[in-house]
């Protein structure tokens, strides 16, 4: 090849570079190790990891069980390997199946539209409100303090400097659900959104009707977030919010350390052209056949650059077609059957512990227990990894936990646990 | 002549919604070992819904069937060349999957103890080392979850950086062959975009930039190698010019698999820059993601990396969220952590010295496509390339062929196309990069194709302006789709009123 | 029309040993931790080969990508209904392939201390029993490879009870419908074959039967459902016809798939007969195996069984290898361990309740395929058929039309075609068996196709005769294959010298 | 479709089926499981099994690493799940892979002609005895007492009721070789082959030239077989052998506690008409094109009924698949540099111990160390399976075992057993 080229070395080819940019030494990252070194490596950092431990760990990220029917079908190279969709000819396969996602995301949440992914559900909270922003010529935002914590800085971080100032909006200290009288207080004529979770981060399932009429009674915009994408197994979707955005990590995402996860961003037909990030449509092809293929790209940065809905580009389409395949397995009984076991093991558990909300709740609840990490601490002894200490997030409940139980926990775990606690 | 794909019958497939049967279910759980709570006195009856209309109803084979044969519909780098410039579609190491699937790995919980998190932890200090050397940046942050992630969290930093001293700025510089995120990035981080024209050698003209650079200006977002795949050869003077104005250089890496052991940002007056580990470090693609947006920077704005810092005292690592300077969070975690380990392990794969070899046959593979056709295409900008070559459709555009149209005949040949259309200072452009982890056989195939394409153009233009002809499904109209989207499946009329 | 199927273009690719470039490989080993040993000093100069002429050089990527492009080639269960009758083609399990590669499970060594295989042994008891209570025997040896192995297996044990009580016998009786293993396996085995001849229902014929039985009789090999899909009405008074003359009855059990939960061998007289777990089971046929021909035998057949033996004794597993009377080994170690985790995890996620509904599941869909079929093809046996239906190709040849062509033009219509030519007694036959793991879509569009074919031969039989026509490869000569065998690669005429 | 069927109930369609004949009850088999409850399962049984233990047995059945991607070519459901490859047209991909796959063990064997795999190592001597006696038109086979002793027993089980005799040759006490002399005095006009291992059951690497030239002198066949198809990336191969019979183990196949394996057949091109098994040929297409298909099938059983070469009819074809891939990936100088690494640890470890025979050996030897049964307990306690009591196979022995190092041994381990041993 050096040949055909016309250079005597394959350093010639850099030659070109100028000496004050060119790197002289050797990098100091060692030798090529072998696959089974490699191996070994990652086997031993896993098994310093809480391999076999039971968990009530929740707070956004959830343990559930993974089909292998998804996993065989993610490494199947065509998905695994290929890139973005752009030639539509060529990648059906991927195309189709992401219309397929952005359906069943409409069918659970029951928006009318919805796109291709976003990075993760924290994410893809202030892109939807940036999105509400452009749609109402509004920059306020209010965030209850019952969304995810991280979600909320997540949103401080992205409105910073685009002129959206944002405030919270606090909870009942007796229900946990958001304080509507602060909501109705706050509101105003510059606000863009009110953006609420539900079940929110206390596990508690928030009464949206009220706070919708609220809302769009100012001409306001209702964001509907989700972290528990199990929920909408049984919960009767946010019909009446005007953009759905949330986490599908429980839909056959591993917990991985945080990531990677799946966001989505379902809304209106009205605001399709609002929507950030890959939206693949349907079509035909030259022989009229039905075909799919990405389309209302000029919301993109690739198009509009400066002026585009976001500056998102690559999004996680790989974990998305996991909860796609996910979907698929469970499809429409299966889904319910399995938040009903959710639903069956939290309220479990809950009856043998003090509840600190008095409200309706799904996989996830706050209980009170005195002192958390005493209380982890003495869990850790059996192999169990306990709930999450809420001082850290709300140093008001300092006292409590947040306690999470899905299909794959055990009767005997939540047992020794109650015991623990007593 | 198509040496590479002959056709073969692959299978239909209608969409899930359209195969359901009531009742039907691919998955089974273990039975209840606790009472089962009655949904409508736990949650209120008006909470719970109804059943979830439409959704699918299939059984496990009927699953595995349908995404079986959907992706045989697909192009993959398992299935060949794949030389979608600016993306770097190299192999993907099946070993980093099985690595990323370690049971303790996976299955960590991002707020379990940061006792029993050791492991998990050390692998992102680990990795974050090796990218600090092959930058030679002083930090990194692993949080971002892609390169545009990767772009706002710098930008934030810049931002932060400059408020710090007393004053953001209003504009950020981008030449005007830079990938579309990067002034969408600079916008919404409530920035000015500034665009600054290439000079006739692809590069930035310093001469521009140097009267463009002022008191407002905040930084300059540099692609190197740039767009055209050309080496920014003033770039340290670049650099000064930017510092000397209390201004600060922002880097878009994705093409960091030109420089790898070669060159590094940290060297060159880089302040800070991404790294897309789906690109340079071989982590999948999987259809458009996920990737990961590693963000390399200088000690200066180490204060200004988003929460937690990872720290490492006495042999135990802990998550610092004490970071009053902070830009706060891009997102929730520590980032795309499944990725990061597919990165490590790429990075171990190869060590150092594999790494740099690396670089050099993927400049080597660019420049011998660049030689097999500059008789044929038009080449825009003569400067030496290095991992990717741009060429232009001209004298093809001359006979009613473009870019695009070239790139649906390639399909028949049996590859995927290059990028069409980009850079957009390139008229018509071809860019092509094929990755170190091609063989010349492949290459070889790939180059006879344009060639034949090319030929094709001259004798009969129309094979190449109705391509593809091979393929399951033809040429798909995209204007349609746009004009009255269509963007999930509904159920044919009867059922229609039942929809949701 | 062809409904099911789309051409699309699908890579060419040579043979490894054609892509192959010195110096190349795949795969990296890690660094010796001991002193690198003279392989001449420790093995003799003479001992120690020159490098293997032609072996394959190539990279990691460009394996991956080979085989990927050859599965690319091939028809399987993962894409649509493979109906080859007698080999249960049913959806293989993943979670299967999963628990086969447990660590503990898979990474077993067959000597490792029986303290240390606890594990393993208690699976095997676990199908044991499962397969015994499935087949109404009262015991199982897992140890043959195969259906064919086990054949031999049950034969040898008849032959060593037969020997004990002094005779062994010279003859196995075999129905003419009897699949190939059969005689072959009673030849081997040192038995003369006689065939018995099958009545006008497909069934063994009683009289010819009772006439062909004496004291020089060894056994009956029956199959049951048998190669026709038909039940043997009068099995229970066969037995007693061959028990009666101190002979025996051996089922072969290929055809279980039918009786699953329905009827057992051992309530109905058969003594000892086998399973082919790749099929009743559901384990993955690999294009060829590996399989498992398990054989259940009755209580007097035990101290025959293979050695060694799997005894549980206060909580333990051992293996007794003191079995004076056994047949010996007919492998090394205990069986296809894999595929017997395979089966039972199969039988695990049934259960019983589900075992049975899996056959009346698998009986529906052969009659309803027979119904849908034969007003267009000739039903040899009008008597009713359980998992599989056989027609034949009388009405078809008659236009000059073969089995063999319907099958290749099914192949157009996105079909694996049926089992071509078997059973023998059946003049050109078409033998399909769905089973149970096919959907109604799936067969609508099989009976569809075959429908279709045969209209096709009435109105243009060219088409079927000369197909298939859309298939990468076109019809391949097998006479030429066999006339003058290249059964392997060979460097082109230069290397030929070095040629091994 | 009960309807289209003309049956009321699915039970009808069993109704002909003789009431004798009948099940008249429930399978006491419990209701079925869901995949998780069967992933812990045998998890639970795997976890008894020595997870986490070095290892020195050999004995036919080898500790080598699997590089993943074989593992990720067998999961295609392209290989996995399609059959016997009848249907030439859709099944090029098997065959292709066959033909090399016969290729590949013919370059290793130095044999002209390979079959598609026989059920493993033990099951194809007997098959080349059968070959053989097919061959000669006699009847005796003498084979070594140091070919594996269950590959033995096997023998014995298929030729007790084919008029095949069998004898066995001593080995010589000094070098563990076959003892030529008694090959000599046992070697008659009616022997159709010898069978010999190497390197054989003490891993001895045997001397053929002297052992072929006399068996052939008498006229009869040559039989060669292999437990260790690594040793081949190193040790010359037989061709001066008629018939190569071996196991492909060590390649990519995971010990599984003793299967499934895949056994290869080789021979000379005259012999081809009666080699067991499947074949795949080259052929052209219609179009003239190379293609590929089982060919000379009228050896087989489904023809030849009585007559056929052997019963064998479903193989290990899977399982021969990993192993190309294996060959593949190694290659020619992979395979060669993976035998050195085992040669060096074997000879490595050997160096710390007494050996009992005094010859050369690949990556297994049989050690003097006393009380094998002793030692073995005092390794379990430091997590080390020891090497195979000999006593159980060769009295004369009792107080050897069989040792075996690969390139996965790791010194540290070595050094602890040879530590133990003192
Ligand atoms: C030059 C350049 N910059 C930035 C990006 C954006 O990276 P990502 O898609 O990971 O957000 C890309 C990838 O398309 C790119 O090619
Ligand atoms: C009726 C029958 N008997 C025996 C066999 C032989 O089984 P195997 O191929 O597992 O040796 C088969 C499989 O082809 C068969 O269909």
């Amino acid at each position: 090849m050096l040949g055909a080229i016309g250079v005597r070395s394959i350093e010639e080819l850099i030659g070109h570079l100028p000496g004050d940019a060119k790197f002289n030494r050797a990098l100091t990252i060692p030798p090529g190790k072998s696959e089974f070194e490699i191996v070994d490596y990652f086997k031993e950092r896993g098994s310093r990891c809480a391999v076999g431990y039971a968990t009530f760990l929740g707070a956004g990220v959830y343990n559930h069980y993974r089909p292998v029917v998804a996993d065989t079908i993610v490494q199947r190279g065509e998905f695994l390997t290929s890139y973005t969709p752009y030639q539509a000819e060529i990648s059906q396969g991927t195309l189709t199946q992401i219309f397929e996602f952005q359906t069943m995301v409409c069918q659970l949440t029951g928006m009318e539209v919805a796109n291709a992914s976003m990075y993760d559900g924290s994410s893809a909270v202030p892109e939807a409100a940036m999105m509400a922003v452009r749609i109402t010529g509004r920059n306020k935002t209010l965030v209850a303090k019952t969304v995810h914590p991280e979600y909320r800085e997540v949103l401080a971080t992205y409105t910073k400097h685009q002129h959206m100032p944002v405030a919270e909006i606090g909870y009942d200290s007796e229900t946990g659900k958001l304080d509507l009288r602060d909501v109705a207080a706050k509101l105003d004529d510059d606000t863009a959104c009110v953006i609420v979770q539900s079940p929110n981060f206390f596990g508690t399932v928030e009464d949206l009707d009220e706070l919708a009429a609220l809302v769009h009674k100012r001409g306001a915009l209702l964001v509907y977030v989700f972290t528990e994408a199990v929920s909408l197994g049984l919960l009767e979707p946010p019909y009446m919010a005007d953009i759905v955005v949330g986490e599908l990590q429980s839909f056959c995402i591993s917990p991985a350390y945080g990531g990677p996860f799946a966001g989505i961003i379902a809304t209106k037909e009205k605001f399709i052209r609002q929507i950030p990030g890959r939206l693949v449509g349907e079509t035909r092809d030259g022989d009229g056949k039905r075909a799919f293929c990405l389309t209302l790209s000029t919301r993109e940065q690739h198009i509009r650059r400066e002026k585009a809905t976001s500056n998102i580009c690559t999004n996680q389409a790989l974990i998305a077609l996991m909860g796609t395949v996910h979907m698929s397995l469970f499809g429409k009984e299966g889904l319910r059957e399995l938040a009903h076991q959710n639903l069956s093991k939290a309220h479990y558990l809950a009856s043998k512990l003090t509840r600190r909300f008095d409200a309706p709740f799904f996989n996830e609840f706050v209980a009170k227990v005195g002192d958390p990490d005493q209380l982890n601490a003495k869990l850790l002894e059996r192999k169990i990894v306990g709930g999450l200490a809420l001082g850290r997030f709300y140093p008001e409940l300092a006292d409590c936990m947040l306690l999470c139980a899905t299909e794959t926990t055990k009767k005997e775990a939540m047992d020794q646990l109650a015991e623990a606690a007593q | 002549m198509i040496r590479k794909v002959t056709s073969h019958p692959t299978q239909n497939e209608s969409l899930l919604f359209e195969m359901s049967s009531p009742g039907k279910k691919g998955y089974q759980l273990p039975e209840l070992d606790v009472p089962a709570v009655d949904p409508k006195k736990a949650l209120g009856a008006k909470n719970v819904r109804a059943e979830i209309d439409g959704f699918p109803e299939v059984s496990e084979v009927e699953v595995i069937r349908h995404f079986t044969r959907l992706s045989t519909w697909n192009y993959a780098i398992d299935l060949g060349l794949y030389p979608l410039g600016s993306c770097t579609m190299k192999y993907n190491p099946r070993v980093n999957e099985l690595v990323a699937r370690t049971e303790g790995l996976a299955w960590a919980h991002p707020y379990q103890p940061e006792s029993l998190a050791q492991g998990a932890m050390e692998v992102i200090a680990t990795l974050e080392c090796a990218l600090a050397e092959i930058t030679g940046m002083d930090g990194v942050t692993l949080q971002p979850a892609a390169g545009a992630h990767g772009e706002m969290t710098g930008i934030l930093m810049v931002r932060a950086a400059l408020e710090k001293q007393g004053n953001p700025r209003k504009k950020v510089l981008c030449p005007d062959s830079a990938h579309g995120t990067n002034p969408a990035t600079a916008h919404m981080v409530g920035y000015e975009v500034v665009n600054i024209k290439s000079n006739d050698l692809g590069m930035v003209d310093v001469a521009s930039l140097a009267a463009a650079v002022d008191g407002d200006t905040a930084a300059l977002m540099v692609t190197n190698p740039n767009t055209v795949g050309v080496f920014e050869e003033h770039i340290v003077q670049v650099a000064k010019i930017l510092h000397d104005k209390g201004a600060m250089v922002y880097m878009d890496g994705a093409n960091m698999n030109a420089l790898v052991g070669v060159a590094r940002p940290g060297d060159f007056g880089v302040d800070v820059m991404h790294l897309n580990l789906h690109k340079t470090f071989s982590t999948p693609h999987g259809g458009g993601g996920p990737g990961s947006g590693a963000v390399a920077f200088r000690s200066h704005l180490e204060p200004f990396a988003p929460t937690p810092r990872l720290r490492h005292k006495d042999g135990t690592y802990s998550w610092d969220y004490d970071r009053p300077d902070s830009i706060g969070r891009v997102r929730a975690y520590y980032g795309n952590f499944g990725v990061l380990v597919r990165a490590l392990a790429y990075i171990m794969a190869h060590g150092g010295p594999g790494l740099r070899n690396a670089t050099l046959d993927a400049i080597l593979n660019a420049n011998y496509i660049r030689k097999g056709l500059e008789a044929y295409y038009d080449l825009p900008y003569k400067s030496p390339c290095m991992h990717e070559v741009v060429f232009s459709d001209d004298r093809q555009s001359a006979k009613g062929v473009k870019t695009g149209d070239i790139a649906k005949r390639l399909i028949d040949y049996g590859f995927h196309p290059y990028t069409v259309s980009f850079p957009l200072i390139v008229h018509g452009a071809l860019m092509i990069e094929p990755t170190e982890t091609e063989s010349k056989q492949e290459i070889d195939l790939f180059i006879d194709a344009m060639q034949s394409i090319a030929r094709e153009i001259d004798e009969n233009p129309d094979v190449v302006l109705k391509a593809p002809h091979s393929t399951r499904t033809r040429r798909v109209d995209e204007v349609t789709a746009a004009r009255k989207p269509v963007v999930r499946w509904r159920p044919a009329v009867p059922a229609a009123r039942a929809a949701d």
